[in-house]
């Protein structure tokens, strides 16, 4: 397979390409200026900015209990770390205990988060390699009843509000947790369906196998992070590295692939495989050590809610990667300045470089495999 | 267990199916038996014609001929519809949902419906475009896939009279020839588009199927090797008596051990010396026993060499990249709208029951019964039979509105077509597409060696062993 | 009961003949189409459509082998890849004509009535070709042939191919190998010399 | 040559194995539902169309005007107007509009607000012709009272203590204003009465019952007027008892509402009336006929829509 086509040996014109903002496949509103030369990108130019929102600007116009139930839509497939990452740095600001039940169920519904976020991953990334009619709708079934479930403790599938600063809003009643109990024990089988259908598939191995090959330095330099710098040779997790919330009391694995050449999209695939089972064992265990008695909430969840004075940044680790959040409180309403690290941003801009010299075909399947949101891109 | 839905599928398909079929073939009797019958005189209990003119046999010779082509315009577009039908509830089916069950019984008017509302959408022919090659594409996308089917009728009607005017000697030739004019129309789309996208689906689509075209034409070369012949009513023909007989398991090279097992089973009491008759089968019996076996495993990699390349060549999933959606949107058809894009949509379908079609003639025996003869015979059949004949002789004999050979193959076809055609829905519905450098070397490194291979096989083994003796 | 053979219907005279002349227009007008067309890959679409008439006429001609042929590899195969090839590496060939006509109307007088001399020999060349194969045409003694043609032609066309015409037929595949260089070599056109002037600034990465 | 071959088994049986995982899915329930035929029972917390409730005792509007989910709003969607009454020195609600296009389902204002009256309801059926009719105003935010009644049941809301001191005429007011937004935005009403499960069936008897209940608070309003003439003859010339009678009335035809049967219960809400007509003794109805009021009062309120 020649993938490199000198221009002394034949003529041909290059041709530049807008993918996007409206193409079926960027994942919402992302442009992609692609300069191709017949079928292979020689310059990707990925332009954003279509979905920006202000969203730090109206963090420092509104208070804090305001900001708290906008947040979610920053990522809004996994609003709960949003919140959370949010929620820690006040926190850390208030000097303010945070219940151990509170953090058990903060643990819990994040992970569910992560799984239905992953889930929605692998159901989009099989409809960009071309597998549209029949194995997406089975991730988005197991999803659907994850939502259905944040439903009941949230009041909303996706924008959830549910962390809050100190806390969380509600606790879930015994036939939810009988519930999300059913949910867990079924969900290690549907992931063994999923691998069935995609994971050694000849096709799917050969779209991705091979291609967009992230290298451990370029990761670092563009500030990748999550699952698709763990594909290249690194056990960079918040949660191990510095361990937040209860996690340390919890048992789980950190995948992650040594392969100092770097990692390429099949490898980030089968990191969010391996998560997802991850972040069912870590439920089913937060299930049995949940405390049934306890606070919510180490604040009054108000109008009125404060924030000591200061400034802090402390991150967490979304499904995407590290999810950072820095705020400057002077401990009136609203905050000072609000500034948030996205783990889509950084996944996005390494894009440029991972794209060139790769044919048409494959852009999707190495844009996907990254794993980006564009919401939380523009922000 | 879903029965409910599964059922309802079934109950979809069956009565669909014989609704149409019976419509279809009414209309057929009609138009080509029943008038000319009428006015040159020969139709029973009615008008007796002496001395016909000649301008009234012109009339009656022209319904006839024109009877096969008039079927073909008639179902395949409505077959095309079940189809479109079909493929999602099966869909549904397979990914646990319910499928569209709205319009009509159980959705069966749901196609009708989307084609109505594409009838009535604006028709959008892009600025700058090359309207009259945009409007001429969709129509040679569409017409070679009805044309293109008319030597298989006479195939799959077990030679009904009325059908053998449609047969052609080159007949699988005409097929192929038929279907390699759609992508000149995709070429067409692409371009008239004005479109980057589209223009990059029509140059796939061209690269893709000029690729894919021979190792299908190789394999079916192959099988007309075997058959000897071009000819698919003659194929068809090769191919009677049970499934042991079918190309598809050594292109009759089994037909020697299917007429002898009733002798080795006991069925049959002669002291009949079986073996000078195996050694009519097979000259050299045991290298011709082996080759009988080779030729089974080369058929059966045929065939689904054929149906790779046929996916392939109507652009079905996982080789759907002229229109791959993640990538170029909608390929050649992204511009087009309205009844234009409904005609591409329904010729897709076409194409997916002609190829599947052209399997059953070439691979599955046509209208044959699966079951073998010797077993046929064994069955309690004749009583009914003949009881149903008495019955219906009126209709067979004077009015000559059921043939039942032709009945029993009919149905036998449509249960063989309906199966491929479920079993492309399931590829669909499990496969991601291929990258297209990896579709042109699957295509070029892979089937194209791999049929040539089948074929020197072939004629080797074939020397050994005396098929469809 | 019996049935009527299309073909004998056919055959009877006045449907071929009709039949004949019908394709036959058709087949011309868009021939006049291919060379008049200034856009040269709808010309190549219209020369699909006149290799489809021809194949028409083969077919009235009973000779069906040869008129499936004549769609399967010219209507669809070569002048499909000729197309294809135009796309590809010329897709701006209106705009340069343009160009051209633009500096053709600022010549001088006589540098215009030598271009158009020289615009003008491609057709003095085609008409002084077509014209011989008229005259030679005309020329030749036709006989109307009593030998009937047998309904399966193929066999004797296979047979004729592997015994007395296989050196002809191994010949013919050099078309295909010629159609196949033709289509590199208008691909490879031009030659681009590797100079440190960048081509169309994009390349050289100031985008 | 072998390595090939390997390959290419390996290939089919990892393709057929997804096939065949495909396939044996068609042998499962579907997961989807029907929707506009069977609606999933939505969670108790599920934040759908905002709403104003009533007390689920005693009818009485929850809302204080104390502008509390005004201010919380960060999409700054509602509009409260309130005026404070100069004879009790307390705030008088006019009107509460809530922009349902702006709004995003946040909940914030259910969680700040101390009387439970504005809720999050089950309702998410909201599409509409235009973005002016998504702006509810107070008649077609106030629920009803026994769908404030399934509201806080489901969600557990403890009930609040009916107003001590309610002063008559911000009562009538507000009950004039409940009632008329209960019947003359029949739609309304209609469409979130369709949303409740539970109370799916009872739909036509509680429109009967809303009807009534307006007819019977439209006759108080009448006898509030102040220009009415015919009320110089009145025996019981106190429009406030009047008003109080009628309310009463309303609670119990609705309290039975529940219960009954449809149909007895649009008997029981029109027996209701009868009694309450024949009680107050109203000197301005000509005819004995209570049924022909209850006509007349319906023709009433379609007038104004």
């Amino acid at each position: 397979m020649s993938t490199e086509i000198k221009s002394t040996e034949l003529k041909t014109d290059e041709m530049i390409i807008n993918m996007g903002p409206q193409h079926p496949a960027t994942h919402g509103v992302l442009r992609m200026l692609l300069t191709l030369d017949g079928e292979f990108v020689k310059h990707a130019e990925p332009v954003i900015g279509h979905l920006h929102r202000a969203q730090e600007w109206q963090g420092q116009n509104r208070t804090w209990f305001q900001y708290q139930a906008l947040i979610d839509r920053v990522d809004y497939l996994s609003g709960m770390f949003t919140s959370w990452a949010m929620a820690r740095s006040c926190e850390v600001l208030d000097e303010c205990e945070v219940p151990e039940r509170a953090e058990y169920l903060r643990v819990m519904v994040s992970e569910m988060n992560r799984i239905s976020s992953h889930l929605l991953w692998l159901g989009t990334y099989l409809i960009d390699l071309g597998a549209m009619f029949g194995f997406p709708f089975y991730p988005f079934r197991e999803r659907e009843k994850l939502l259905d479930l944040f439903e009941e403790i949230a009041g909303q599938r996706m924008m959830f509000n549910y962390i809050r600063i100190g806390g969380v809003q509600r606790a879930p009643n015994d036939a939810w947790l009988k519930r999300l109990k059913a949910f867990t024990e079924e969900f290690e089988d549907r992931v063994d369906e999923y691998e069935a259908i995609v994971t050694e598939n000849p096709i799917f191995l050969k779209r991705t196998k091979e291609i967009g090959i992230l290298p451990l330095s370029l990761a670092k330099q563009y500030g990748v992070t999550g699952p698709s710098i763990r594909a290249s040779g690194t056990d960079m997790d918040l949660r191990k590295t510095k361990p937040y919330s209860v996690y340390p009391k919890l048992e789980f694995d950190v995948h992650w692939l040594d392969k100092p050449e770097g990692g390429d999209t099949w490898d980030r695939y089968i990191l969010r495989i391996r998560e997802m089972r991850e972040s069912n064992k870590i439920i089913k265990q937060c299930l049995d050590m949940l405390p049934t008695e306890g606070e919510l909430s180490g604040k009054k969840q108000n109008a009125g809610l404060r924030v000591k004075a200061g400034e802090a940044f402390s991150s967490v680790e979304s499904p995407r990667g590290i999810l950072g959040c820095y705020v400057i409180s002077d401990g009136k309403d609203k905050a000072i300045r609000f500034r948030w690290r996205n783990p889509s941003f950084c996944n996005l801009s390494v894009l440029s470089e991972l794209l060139v010299g790769s044919p048409i075909a494959d852009i999707m399947a190495i844009f996907g495999s990254v794993d980006v949101i564009l919401p939380d891109v523009d922000r | 267990m879903n029965a409910a839905e599964i059922y309802k599928l079934s109950r979809l398909a069956i009565f669909w199916l014989s609704v149409t079929f019976g419509a279809v073939w009414v209309a057929c009797w009609g138009v080509g038996v029943f008038i000319p019958s009428l006015i040159t005189g020969k139709m029973p209990f009615l008008l007796q014609v002496d001395n016909p003119s000649t301008t009234v046999v012109f009339i009656a010779d022209l319904l006839r001929s024109l009877t096969p082509i008039l079927s073909l315009l008639v179902f395949i577009p409505i077959n095309a519809m079940f189809m479109v039908l079909f493929e999602r509830r099966s869909l549904a089916l397979f990914t646990v949902r319910m499928g569209p069950n709205r319009h009509g019984f159980d959705g069966l008017a749901q196609t009708a419906a989307d084609a109505v509302k594409l009838l009535f959408k604006e028709d959008i022919t892009p600025r700058g475009a090359d309207a009259f090659m945009f409007t001429l594409a969709p129509i040679i996308f569409f017409a070679p896939s009805i044309f293109g089917a008319l030597p298989l009728l006479a195939a799959v009607t077990n030679n009904h009279d009325l059908f053998k005017v449609a047969n052609l000697p080159t007949g699988i030739f005409y097929i192929l020839a038929a279907a390699s004019i759609p992508v000149v129309a995709l070429v067409m789309a692409g371009w008239a588009s004005n479109n980057k996208y589209s223009l990059v689906g029509g140059l796939r689509s061209a690269a893709q199927a000029i690729s894919y075209e021979i190792p299908l034409v190789l394999s079916l070369v192959t099988m007309c090797l075997l058959a000897g012949t071009l000819d698919v009513v003659e194929i068809v023909e090769q191919q009677k008596g049970g499934i042991l007989n079918w190309n598809i398991l050594g292109g009759g090279a089994l037909s020697g051990y299917d007429k002898l097992a009733p002798y080795w089973l006991n069925l049959v009491d002669t002291s009949f010396d079986t073996s000078a008759m195996f050694g009519q089968f097979y000259p050299v019996p045991w290298l011709s026993s082996i080759m009988a076996f080779v030729l089974v495993i080369c058929t059966v990699l045929l065939f689904g060499l054929y149906l790779t390349g046929a996916c392939a060549e109507i652009n079905r999933i996982p080789f759907d990249l002229p229109e791959a959606e993640s990538e170029l949107v909608s390929g050649y058809n992204t511009e087009y709208s309205g009844i234009k894009f409904a005609i591409f949509f329904l010729a897709e379908f076409t194409n997916l029951f002609v190829v599947s079609s052209i399997a059953t003639v070439m691979f599955l025996g046509g209208g044959d019964n699966p079951i073998p003869k010797w077993i046929l015979d064994r069955l309690p059949l004749e009583p009914i039979s003949n009881a149903l004949g008495s019955l219906l002789s009126p209709l067979i004999k004077d009015l000559m509105f059921i043939d039942p050979a032709t009945f029993w193959a009919a149905f036998w076809v449509i249960v063989k077509v309906y199966s491929i055609v479920f079993f492309a829905i399931l590829v669909r519905g499990t496969l991601p597409r291929f990258r297209i450098d990896q579709l042109m070397d699957f295509g070029w490194k892979r089937l194209i060696p791999l049929a040539l291979i089948l074929f020197v096989v072939v004629v080797f083994a074939r020397t050994w062993v005396v098929c469809h003796g | 009961m019996e049935f009527v053979n299309v073909q004998e219907l056919v055959s009877t005279g006045v449907a071929e003949a009709l039949a004949f002349y019908f394709i036959a227009a058709l087949a011309i007008t868009l021939s006049i189409g291919v060379i008049s067309d200034k856009n040269v890959i709808r010309a190549g679409f219209l020369l699909i459509g006149v290799f489809g008439g021809i194949s028409g006429l083969f077919f009235l001609l009973q000779a069906q082998f040869i008129a499936l042929a004549q769609v399967m590899i010219y209507a669809v195969g070569i002048t499909l890849v000729v197309v294809i090839a135009l796309m590809l590496t010329n897709p701006r060939l209106q705009n340069e004509e343009a160009e051209e006509e633009a500096i053709a109307s600022s010549e001088p007088a006589l540098l215009k009535f030598l271009d158009s001399i020289r615009n003008g020999f491609p057709g003095l060349v085609a008409w002084i070709a077509f014209v011989t194969v008229y005259m030679a045409i005309r020329s030749e003694h036709w006989e109307q042939s009593t030998q009937t043609i047998g309904e399966d032609n193929i066999a004797v066309i296979g047979r004729a191919l592997t015994t007395d015409y296989s050196l002809p037929f191994e010949f013919a595949s050099v078309l295909l190998l010629a159609a196949l260089i033709g289509a590199i070599m208008l691909a490879k056109a031009e030659k681009v010399e590797d100079t440190d002037t960048p081509r169309e600034g994009i390349e050289s990465g100031s985008n | 040559m072998a390595n090939l071959l390997d390959r290419a088994v390996e290939s089919f049986k990892r393709v057929g194995e997804g096939l065949k995982t495909v396939f044996m899915h068609s042998f499962r329930e579907p997961t989807t539902q029907e929707y506009p035929e069977k609606i999933q029972d939505l969670a108790p917390h599920f934040r759908g169309r905002l709403a104003l409730a009533v007390n689920p005792d005693t009818g009485d509007h929850l809302c204080i005007s104390c502008r509390q989910c005004e201010r919380v709003c960060p999409d700054k969607c509602i509009e409260i107007t309130a005026h404070k009454s100069p004879e009790t020195n307390k705030l008088e609600l006019i009107d509460f509009k809530i922009d349902h296009g702006l709004c995003m389902f946040c909940g914030l204002c259910t969680e700040v607000c101390p009387t439970t009256c504005i809720i999050n309801t089950n309702d998410f059926e909201m599409a509409d012709y235009s973005r002016e009719s998504l702006i509810y105003d107070i008649k077609r935010l106030t629920l009803t009272q026994d769908e404030s009644t399934y509201y806080f049941d489901k969600k557990e809301l403890p009930r609040p203590k009916p107003k001590a001191a309610a002063k008559p005429a911000a009562a009538a007011g507000a009950a004039g204003a409940a009632a008329k937004s209960a019947a003359a935005g029949g739609d309304a009403a209609a469409k979130a009465a369709a949303a409740k499960a539970a109370a799916a069936k009872a739909a036509a008897a509680k429109a009967a019952a809303a009807k009534a209940a307006a007819a019977k608070t439209d006759d108080g309003e009448t006898k509030a007027e102040p220009k009415a003439e015919s009320k110089s003859e009145e025996k019981a010339a106190e429009p406030k008892a009047d008003a109080e009678a009628a309310k009463k009335d309303v609670v119990e035809a609705k309290t039975e509402d529940i219960t009954a049967e449809p149909k007895a219960d649009a008997e029981a809400a029109k027996k209701d009336v009868v009694e309450a007509k024949t009680e107050d003794k109203a000197a301005e109805a000509p005819e004995k006929d209570a049924k022909k009021d209850v006509k007349e009062a319906k023709a009433d309120e379609k007038d104004p829509e």
